[in-house]
Order: structure tokens, then C-alpha cells, then sequence
């Protein structure tokens, strides 16, 4: 089960027109900054983007939404922090124009839905965000003595995630905080596509230091490491 | 309710040092972004473990420049180390574990703390973006999950104004969260009688510190100097 | 209902056979207790990735006596092996990559099965437990999470009850979800129709299936002898 | 944070009567069997046990439902296939003669459940056992097209885990098909106790082949490794 393709461009190539793509990435971890970018190059429109932020760490994503190519963001921390930088953001902007349409979940909700869509779970009750705006046209319901929202599961069309190492199979092995979205983003897309810096042959990656099982990786494509400087504004 | 003159308070790095005395060994401890971080320069060698919800637990220092990893970061963004038994996971287990009442104690900033321990501190709606959209980040997340919420801010806003209110203005993160607030002026305690005034700055009393807090305080029968 | 005469039909191995002519190449399979565990040994070499439940992918052939792994087993706890891929997750990823719709196939063991493609297979009443406990194990989680279930079993009972039925009577593992029934003397298809009897075992003719079978058969056009 | 227990009776010292108790391991597989022997020469009475089964592929279960320690077991595949094995066993029998209040769920079901306690979540709606027996009492729901059952999580006041490895801090690392229950189980359990074939100092695991973070494990005991060849009746 050889799921290598040739190039990034390849492997964004059939994305339609009304997709919606999970983007895996912590700020500047674990971003699969060349599959954005191959995204740009495609050119699909209206999509939706279901990723942490739309810019803070890392440009690339606000470059989809400069390119026109974004219906809606579903997001944790969209906005650069300095309201001056976020001023000139073109995510900031198409959000403030009303040409964007944005939802915001708290981080830990964000990644749960995800991980229930993958997971075969279609909904779920979490503590998270009772009381807040969070809870605005959401079922509230108690158990024991606290309440609980209904969150339901939120299944991408696309996964674009980031490896370290991977196998043809698919399977991936990430590294120290680069990990973060990439597990349940990668089980929770119909269609995951891994950018990964080394692929080797199966038998080659330790079977109990595998982050991801090949099983929700549809598509690997090698990219080079990337080199920058963590820092957010 | 503003005060007419600007009262000098702590840094931010001896606010960071409160803190860090109120953290107990054994814990596991996540700093949000901002005056929390700093807690971190307070604690080495103790025993206290921190979380970073990027996917991380016992986070170190931050990097110094030569060290720096791209895929080692803390939930700012910034280069961080190891420590010997640091571990990775995803950013689901981390909230899992967030949401699951493993944090034993988290730190995190506040534009608004009410009396009756709501914190808001994800959205300035004065920025002027629609109300139900902005950074949540993790916060909601810590605020509901940790078993101790303490907020170290600064004790009014640039302008002047009270965070400390009877009632946030501002979009909150969480209701009745925060037990201890630790500010540049005053350590107060969130109780079911209201906010208690246990400690005050240095050079800074009671009264100055009553007159940048919207609600009346109960001034603590023990009210002390800050302990650093 | 019963046939007066025992039908000859297939090996279980041969069973194992014809199922494994239906998987597709690519596809990720798991292999339920009893007959369908016999799969494995027909697709070696073949692209198709085998899970073990307990939390494996990529599971190898039995173990021989001299390389089994106390830490290595399948589903049935039988001493298995690796093939290059292995990997390896908890139950719980496990099960969230099984109800995912991970799972091209499953192919499970039953008790009885109905027209309409329902499963029983979990409890079997004549032991006398009370009616809603007993080995449910992974079975219901496969049948409504794999994207094709294969139901493969002996025709009839050891006392010779067809197991083919109009309606389960044994308590059901899921609704609607068998697709395809292959049995020691039949291959039978569940349609919206009605079950379509698509192939027959050598020596064995449609009125004989029928014969042991309750709900009535449609007889497909292109009947033809098991393919192996 | 050093969480070494000198033994495995210290390490289950505590357990009151009363208690919940998840206990891993997949048959043979990753069965914390020094921990379950303490508990039967500890003897707290009235216990719930949360595990897969009661006795195939491994009797010392049994011997806690033998002991007259077990009020109520939580289980996914309790019993021996062979029911004239079954007869014979304390479970079936103090099942059948109603001494032993048992309650049973789909495999993903029920390690769902304990995963949802540790992660903070109230409830969730799977689609599994809808039509079946599993739904009696439960709430229906539909999502899409689909039936889902709502289940609640479930949280033991202890966890008796497995692994390979750990170090002082409670990280561990689990052995192939070993790891089965043991990480939602760890991150369930109130007081998680890990029985552990090798301790080694903390900086000697390699932090991104951590099974479990060492946060959800409160006590570490070392054990020998166990010998046995995998199988069920």
C-alpha cells in the first residue's frame, strides 16, 4: 500500500471548489506550511479552513484568504494579538469587510470535535465555555452537578498534517511539539494528506512510536524541513 | 472609582515570584501567556511540573538562542527545553487532560475578574470584532479544568480603570473560576463572603488599594506586606 | 424447516478462501473470531492490511511456537506476528479508528442472521445468562462501524436450524448491516430485494440452500458454483 | 516527583471497601497481575471491576469474585467461550446465582466511557448497540441520518495499569499489544497505579514514545515480567 505521491501539487490536485480542509499546526509547529502553498497555487475557492490560527506563526493560511479562496474559518486563536498587525491582516480585514465567515471554539473543543468526527462519536457534552458566549444557540444539560454544552462532531473533507518521518503505508511519527494537531486532525479528514520530511520503507519506523496509523493517512508527500524562528506577535 | 494618582506596584517578574510561593510542590502547573509565563523563571529546581498545551509536560527554561528547536515550543510560541522526563502528546490528550482536572493549579492573565471569581480575559471588545469571535485559545479550557485558577494581572487597565468588578464588562472566559488573584498592587483571595484583601505592595495600603477595586473589599484580619 | 439429509458444503478453510476472494486490494480488514480468523492465511503477499482489535495494525501470520511474544497477540489472543508496517495504538484509538469507518471490511462470525441483514452473534440464550449480559467484546462496534460487513458461518446449527433467518431471534449484534453471507454451502447477498442466492457449493444445489434456509431465496440469474 | 512504591501491597495498601477499580489488559495481554494478587491478600470488599473480562485468559479476576471481594463487575467480554468452562468458574456462578450484579458494553464503548472520564467529558452518542439490548434505558438520538446512544462517562477511583517501561515521574511505555487499556484506564483512574517491568530515571525515556504522561500515574510499582503463553478457552 504505497500511498507516496510525487509532489505537494499532486497531492492538493483534486481538491474541489466548497472543500473543507483541517490544517494541522500549533503557531509555527507542525504547519504543512508546502501544502498551503501548493493550495494557493490550485486555486480552489470557497473553501473552508478548520485550523488554530489564520496568520499568528505563520502567514501562509492568511495567504489563502488574500488569494480569495476562503468562505469560513473555524478556528481557536485566529487573530495576530497586536491589534495594529491584526489592522493590516487580510483575515482581520475579510472579517471586519463581512466577506469572511468566521466560528470560534475554545482549543480544547476545537480539537475534541475533530477528534470525535474521526472517531465515529457524533457528539459530546463538555464543561468548556458555560456561561460564555461559547454557549450561544447550544443544547446546556447537567450531569451530576455541573453543566455540560453539546458539541458535535466536525468532519473535514481534507486533513493537511506534518510529519517527521513516515512510512509508504502511511504511518507517521512526529516530534515534540509539532505533534499537536496532527493525530486526530489526520484521523478526523475523509482525505489526509501528510507532508513529511523523511519517508522510509515500512519496516523501518519502531510499530510502538507511531503517532499516527497509516489507516487515516490517504496520501503522503515529501517536503523539506523547514527552518524558522518560533515567534508569534 | 479611578484613582488620582498611579500607584507603584510590583514588577512584573515579583508578581511572578507571588505566584510561583503559591504554587506547591508536587504540582502540576500550566502558565498561561503573558505575566503567567513568567512564574517559570521562579520555580527551577522545584518540584513542580509544568504543562504547555501545545503537548507538553515538564517544559523547561525558555531556549537561550543557540538552542532553540522549531519543533520545541511552549503555548506562546516561544523556544523552550526539555527537563529529564519531559513527554509529547497531541493537542487533544492535552486537553484531555486539561478538561480532566490534571492541572492542579493554572495561571492565567485577565482583562476583567468579577467578585464572585468570573474571569474574562479572551476578548477587548473595544478592538471592535464581532462579539462571538477572537482568540479563545486554551483558556476556557484551563479556566474550567484546573483545580485552582490564579490570575496575575496588572491591578487596573492602562487607562486607569478597575479589572477587579462587581460584575465583567467584558466577554467572559469562565463563571466563578478564579480563588486567587495577584495583582501589582494586592494579593486578594475570591471568597463565598467576597474578595479578601490578604496582602498589599509594599509602600501601598488598604485603602489605596480599595480605591482602583470596584467592589468592597473585606480587608483579611492578617493583611500583610506582600510575601516575596 | 430442518433438511432430512446432512448437506456436504465447503471447508471452513475453503470458506476462509471464498471470503478472501472478496476483499478488495487496498483495503484495511478486520477478521472476527471462529471461521473468519481462517482469512489470514489466504491473503498473504496481497495488499490488504489486516487490524487486530487489541490495537494492531498490519497483523502478521500465526506466530510459530518458537517466535511467539507474550505482548504480541491478536484479537483472539493467538500469538501472532509482524509484517513491516506494524503498528501499534490503544483499545480506545482502536475502536475510534473502527466506529471511524476505518474498516473496508469486517468479517464476523454470527448465530443467526435475517433477511434484512441483521446480526446476532453475541449471546447465545440456550446458555441461560440473563438476557442483556454476555461477550459482546468488539463485535457491535464492528458491525456498524466497518463500511461491509461479511457474515461468515455454518449454514445451519450443530443441530441442524437454519441460522438464516426471517427475523433474529438471539439477541441482535446490529441492524441491517450484513451485506454478504458465506456459508459452508452458499453465498448469499442481502439486497433490498431480499437475500439473492449468488453462488452454491459443488454438489450442492438452490433447493438444497433453500431447503435450510428460512426466508425465501431469490435465485440470482447468474447462479453459479462457490468461486474459489 | 518520584511515585515509586517499594511494593506492590503498599502500592494497593490504601483501597478502600467500596472501591471502583479499572483493571488493563486484553486476555493475556498487559494484565497488571501482581496488582490483582495484592488486592486479593489486601482484601477490600465490595469492589467494582472495571475490565474486559472475568476470568479467559486470565483466572485472577476470578479470584477477587472467588474471594467474595467483587459486588459489581464492568465488562466487555466476561466470560469463557466454552460454557462448560464457564460452569465452573466463580463469575458465571456468582452471576447466575445472583450475587454478582454485572453490567456489559461494546468494547469501544466501554473503553470510551473510561476515556471521556479522564478527558473530561460527561457523555457522548455512539452509534454502537442502537437496536440491540445495549440501548435499553439509554437515550436515543438522532444525528444526520444516524441513531446514536448517549453513554456517560465512567470514572474508577483507581487504575491498575501495565507497562514495559516507566520512569520515577509515572511516564510510561507500553510493549505491542500490551498497551491495549492501559492509557485511557491511566488517565481514568482517580489513583492510577502502574505495575512496571523496568524503572529507570527520568531523561531516560525518549519523550516523544511516551504511551502514557506521567500526570495521570500517582504510583509506580516494579514488577517481574510475567511468563505465560497467550490463550483463551
Amino acid at each position: 500500500m504505497d500511498k507516496v505521491y510525487p509532489s505537494v501539487d499532486e497531492a492538493v490536485a483534486d481538491i474541489p471548489d466548497g472543500a473543507s480542509i483541517a490544517i494541522a499546526g500549533f503557531f509555527t509547529a507542525g504547519t504543512p506550511v508546502p501544502l498551503i502553498r501548493a493550495l494557493v497555487r490550485q486555486g480552489a475557492k470557497d473553501l473552508t479552513v478548520i485550523c488554530m490560527q489564520m496568520g499568528p506563526g505563520n502567514e501562509d493560511i492568511n495567504h489563502l484568504v488574500a488569494n480569495k479562496q476562503v468562505k469560513k474559518a473555524i478556528c481557536n486563536y485566529p487573530f495576530y494579538r497586536s491589534a495594529s498587525r491584526g489592522a493590516s491582516s487580510p483575515t482581520e480585514m475579510a472579517v471586519r469587510a463581512g466577506e469572511l465567515e468566521m466560528e470560534v471554539f475554545p482549543m480544547g473543543t476545537f480539537i475534541e470535535k475533530l477528534r470525535a468526527a474521526g472517531a465515529g462519536i457524533a457528539a459530546f457534552y463538555t464543561p468548556t465555555g458555560v456561561g460564555t458566549v461559547v454557549e450561544t444557540g447550544k443544547e446546556k444539560r447537567k450531569f451530576g452537578d455541573r453543566e455540560y454544552l453539546l458539541e458535535e462532531a466536525l468532519k473535514p473533507d481534507y486533513a493537511f498534517v506534518y510529519a517527521y518521518k513516515s512510512d509508504r503505508m502511511g504511518n507517521l511519527v512526529c516530534h515534540k511539539t509539532a505533534r499537536n494537531y496532527t493525530p486526530e486532525m489526520a484521523a478526523a479528514g475523509k482525505i489526509t494528506i501528510a507532508a513529511v520530511e523523511s519517508i522510509v520503507e515500512p519496516g523501518q519506523l519502531d510499530g510502538d512510536a507511531v503517532h499516527v496509523p497509516g489507516v487515516y493517512v490517504q496520501r503522503v508527500v515529501k517536503v523539506d524541513r523547514p527552518a524558522y524562528f518560533p515567534s508569534i506577535d | 472609582m479611578c484613582a488620582d494618582k498611579k500607584l507603584k506596584g510590583l514588577s512584573r517578574e515579583l508578581m511572578a515570584l507571588r505566584v510561583a510561593n503559591e504554587l506547591e510542590d508536587g504540582s502540576y502547573v500550566n502558565l498561561g501567556i503573558g505575566i503567567p509565563t513568567l512564574v517559570s523563571d521562579w520555580i527551577e529546581g522545584r518540584d513542580i511540573i509544568l504543562q504547555a498545551e501545545v503537548g507538553m509536560l515538564n517544559t523547561g527554561p525558555l531556549a537561550t538562542q543557540d538552542r532553540v528547536e522549531q519543533d520545541l515550543i511552549n503555548a506562546s510560541c516561544q523556544p523552550v527545553t526539555e527537563l529529564p522526563g519531559s513527554c509529547y502528546f497531541s493537542e487533544c490528550e492535552s486537553f484531555a487532560m486539561i478538561r480532566g482536572g490534571y492541572m492542579d493549579t493554572a495561571v492565567l492573565g485577565a482583562l476583567q475578574v468579577s467578585e464572585k471569581g468570573d474571569l474574562a480575559g479572551w476578548q477587548n471588545p473595544e478592538r471592535g470584532l464581532p462579539e462571538d469571535i477572537g482568540n479563545i485559545g486554551g483558556s476556557m479550557d484551563l479556566a474550567v479544568g484546573a483545580r485552582k485558577v490564579i490570575v496575575a494581572m496588572m491591578h487596573v487597565t492602562n487607562e486607569g480603570e478597575p479589572k477587579i468588578r462587581t460584575e465583567c464588562t467584558y466577554p467572559l472566559t469562565a463563571s466563578g473560576v478564579v480563588t486567587l488573584i495577584v495583582t501589582d498592587l494586592a494579593v486578594i483571595s475570591v471568597t463565598p463572603r467576597g474578595l479578601v484583601l490578604e496582602e498589599v505592595a509594599p509602600g501601598v495600603t488598604a485603602e489605596d488599594v480599595q480605591s482602583v477595586t470596584e467592589p468592597r473589599l473585606i480587608i483579611s484580619q492578617d493583611l500583610a506586606e506582600i510575601r516575596l
